[in-house]
């Protein structure tokens, strides 16, 4: 079996999620990882957006910004931000890849400050597209190491929603019904959520890790399916094509 | 209207469309030349305590050189929309110029990281802050386009984001839903970089549009900086082409390469290697000082930048790769 | 001095009414005659939009339809309806001119129905864009014959905002402050408004009539201004023009 | 929310946005050839009860095509949006297709004069009518884009207008002012006309847009007739250039002179003397009977609508008079 570094392993999982024909909102990194290795793995006819303004484009190499010129290059159209983010208002956009700084049980995502927020310990971007995506996309899929300082109990400040507080918190907070987290992937496991509590539960192992390691590397008490599957490893043909063809200069997997 | 939730964020502008429309009363409708220098630009439109808005996205289609004009006359305590903004608040960061802050993102240049500076600024307790996301900013400025205090948005609910807001959320009296409201922007300047106008500010450009169209729609004052002046023939010859009409334009500045470092679609792509030293040098408090006086302050204007900077040599390369003239696609 | 129909003194009155460099927006037909008079004598810098979106055209022709060709024939922008409504919602647009089926003594419109609603005795075509017009333009302008059918005591159906039942009913209306009626122009004289009661006001008359006849072909009682001024006829570069250039097939002047 | 005012009008269509995601949720996002027969597309895409918008401007690239194909299917108890329709309207009043309709402008022909036809069939007491404007719909139509409920304007304040809408004055907890809600408009099916289209729906026009962004965004299903298809390399080519995208869009018709008799900005002028031969016919309820039967009911297809109405020779003559080919400017 061939080696790989965290990173990869993610993008090979992440890309596996998304099936032949969806959309899918994207930022830069990881995330454009995955759907540029879906697109030449299982999805072909993925359809990438870029939150400014691109629509579907033939990616020549990974974007720097969700706003170079790579993100409309050779695209069905180069829109706007409203295109984009209104697109995904009205149903149109299946999934969104995310990360953040800090995330709880129910998916919430911190990508704003930690501490205090009028004079922060650590300032971060903030939300960006963020919130948007998670707000108006079907599915939201996180793509995040698996450490305690990531997985908390409670986010310092919740920026960008997952399932709120659980339970039906989401369905009566206003937010778009229907949507909500789907998968969290990180470097050790795949994680969704159970249906009723929406708090967050493992599904499936990476290969070399187990349930416990999951566990301690993470904040707060995961749930874990009736069945844990076995993560298949990156295969040599996605290792290949992530190394060779997606990210040659190892921006995203070289960090 | 029954308020459901609210955000304690401070509202930086009045989104009261009548006040708008006494101001844009007084905008001259006469197509007359508005051609000057940038400096001249920044320094008639940009007043110390104004709430700036810069066109683009972080590092694309950025109109760069007006950031660092405006930092080089020093503006200070100005208001700023930071939606997506990387390298240009970067910039701006380096200044100090602003004291406020309407957040989307800010700090990051994305995949390249993090700026020190824009973070030690932000985390300086010196900046009022008030959090958005993208769309709600893009959103706020759909309003200010539309002469109306606000319009209603389906994001945010439930988080942190809208309590740091000045957002509300109310129940739709249509559907019984909730909804939040995105109280109207209106920039009292603005910085928009384009490919190619005429001298009266009738604009357009290639590429995405990001929230140029409505941010153009919704500023007090616009000023257009612009890769090349047009005839004004050409304008009529293709009205179609036109994104931005001139009556919202108070200038027009020529500023070949005006978005360097920065990337400009169908011209030249981002200086990634200049970008990354912006980012390592920041680290050092005094390399940082000397690398602005090189960069900024002792420079006359965006053309010396460049000069300094690989001039017409590196102008090409960049060209290059934007057009991937050496990469077989 | 020249002979000269209704219509040529009505757009040519309307036409001295526009200063230079001011916006306006425009309807086909007389409207659209008096713009292009105006640019054509006082006014050469007015600027001309259409509400489908046409934005300072140099009109080849007159245009049969405010979507037509010609509405953004070299003109600075060919835009969207929301480009020109948005424009004159955040105030923008200095003068529009509208006309009505029928018309009261405060400047309301009616061009939608004539009897009830949902069986009328006539139907009109509805607003169109005169209510959006006459909401946020700064100066709303008229031009109608002058006749009790039009004038009438009371609008069957008020689908354009004048001043609405007078003094500061519009000012309480929630619509944009400061924007009204301005002057309504008929083939015998001109109104405008008295600023308190916002009654309407005869201030001038065309030569040949007299305050009795304006006051016989109204419904309603006109008010008076202290001092009535003289229209001066319209001269015969006007004339010229105006059947030389802006309507030689007599489109509109020969209705 | 505190309603101040509300219209009594019927609100044909629901505003609620998680209804409308829902379908838009089912719609395909694969880039597949949607190209077919305007008869197929119709037959297909149009059914009887569903609420329907043209694009265009009345007589102003407007899929006149599409509409007498709608009246020669004999479609029924339609729902329809009457803004700015003139000869759109014409054309379907001729029919009896529709049978409530959000008006905005009918009847009408601008310049033109009225058309005794739709007249009529308004004032039969058959049809059922909410009264908005021009920018009402527009908004109502940005709404829909926008994925909310509703938009808020400051028009028809106090008139009968909104009296006769189903819109909803309220207090805008910002700035205290009143101001207009416009409830969403997802038509149930659209048909907007365009220069060029690729296979996959990726759609161009030039000349000015109306409200056909928003109308695209808003419907639920969208055809498209174009002037011309044009390869995908094409769209790829200039993605600046798209202004709908293939995801909006069930059916691409490529259907020349698919405006005729109106005008297409760039290709032909409406033929002006055969409008007013549609308008004098509609007096004589027996020569109208005729005049449909050799135009429409018929004709195969637009193709032989256009022969009976001069072919080709027309077809030149008018894209002379629409380039000012003969006249000096």
């Amino acid at each position: 079996m061939a080696e790989y570094n965290a990173m990869e392993i993610m993008i090979c999982v992440a890309a596996r999620e998304l099936e032949n024909g969806a959309t899918v909102g994207v930022g830069t990194g990881a995330p454009c990882a995955a759907a540029m290795l879906a697109q030449k793995t299982t999805a072909p006819d993925l359809v990438i957006m870029f939150e400014a303004g691109g629509i579907y484009p033939t990616l020549p190499e990974m974007p720097i910004s969700v706003g170079d010129s790579r993100t409309f290059y050779k695209a069905a159209m180069a829109g706007s931000m409203g295109d984009i983010m209104e697109a995904c208002s009205r149903g149109f956009v299946d999934y969104t890849f995310l990360g953040g700084a800090q995330i709880d049980m129910y998916g919430n995502l911190n990508s704003t400050v930690i501490g205090n927020h009028a004079k922060p310990k650590v300032r971060f971007p903030g939300s960006g597209g963020a919130n948007d995506f998670a707000s108006f996309c079907w599915r939201m899929m996180v793509m995040t190491p698996q450490n305690n300082r990531r997985f908390v109990e409670k986010v310092d400040f919740l920026t960008t929603p997952g399932w709120l507080q659980g339970g039906d918190s989401r369905a009566k907070s206003g937010l778009p019904l229907g949507s909500g987290p789907y998968k969290i992937i990180t470097d050790m496991a795949i994680m969704d959520f159970e249906p009723q509590s929406k708090r967050m539960r493992v599904i499936s192992i990476h290969p070399g890790y187990s349930f416990k390691d999951v566990q301690e590397n993470c904040g707060f008490e995961l749930l874990k399916a009736p069945q844990l599957a076995d993560t298949p490893a990156p295969s040599d043909e996605e290792l290949r094509l992530l190394r060779e063809e997606i990210d040659p200069y190892r921006y995203v997997i070289g960090r | 209207m029954n308020i459901i939730d609210q955000g304690q964020g401070e509202l930086f502008l009045d989104p009261d469309p009548d006040k708008a429309r006494e101001f844009f009363r007084t905008k001259n409708r006469k197509q007359v030349n508005k051609v000057m220098d940038l400096k001249d630009a920044i320094a008639r439109f940009v007043k110390d305590g104004d709430y700036l808005a810069i066109g683009g996205f972080g590092a694309n289609r950025t109109p760069i050189a007006a950031c660092h004009e405006i930092v080089r006359q020093k503006k200070k305590n100005l208001g700023f929309a930071g939606h997506t903004s990387t390298h240009d608040m970067e910039v701006l960061s380096a200044g100090e110029v602003y004291d406020r802050i309407d957040v989307a993102y800010v700090i990051g240049l994305e995949a390249r990281g993090l700026s020190p500076c824009s973070r030690q600024y932000m985390e300086s307790g010196k900046v009022k802050v008030t959090e958005w996301t993208n769309y709600s900013l893009a959103a706020r400025l759909r309003a200010a386009a539309m002469g109306v205090p606000f319009v209603p948005t389906r994001n945010v609910m439930g988080t942190d984001t809208i309590k740091y807001s000045a957002a509300k959320t109310v129940e739709c009296p249509f559907t019984g839903k909730k909804v939040v409201l995105m109280p109207a922007l209106y920039p009292d300047v603005s910085v928009i970089h384009v490919h190619e106008a005429d001298v009266y500010g009738n604009a357009r450009f290639r590429g995405i549009a990001v929230a140029d169209i409505d941010l153009a729609n919704a500023s007090k004052r616009l000023i257009i900086t612009t890769e090349r002046l047009i005839h004004s023939d050409e304008i009529k010859r293709d009205p179609s082409a036109t994104r931005i009409p001139y009556f919202l334009v108070d200038a027009v500045c020529e500023v070949p390469y005006g978005a360097y470092p920065g990337t400009m679609p169908y011209e030249y792509f981002s200086d990634e290697a200049h970008l990354r030293e912006w980012l390592n040098v920041e680290k050092d408090p005094a390399e940082f000082k000397a690398f602005l006086a090189k960069n900024i302050f002792d420079c006359k204007d965006h053309e010396e930048y460049i000069a300094r900077n690989g001039g017409m040599k590196k102008m090409l390369e960049l060209r290059a790769k934007e057009l991937l003239l050496f990469k077989e696609v």
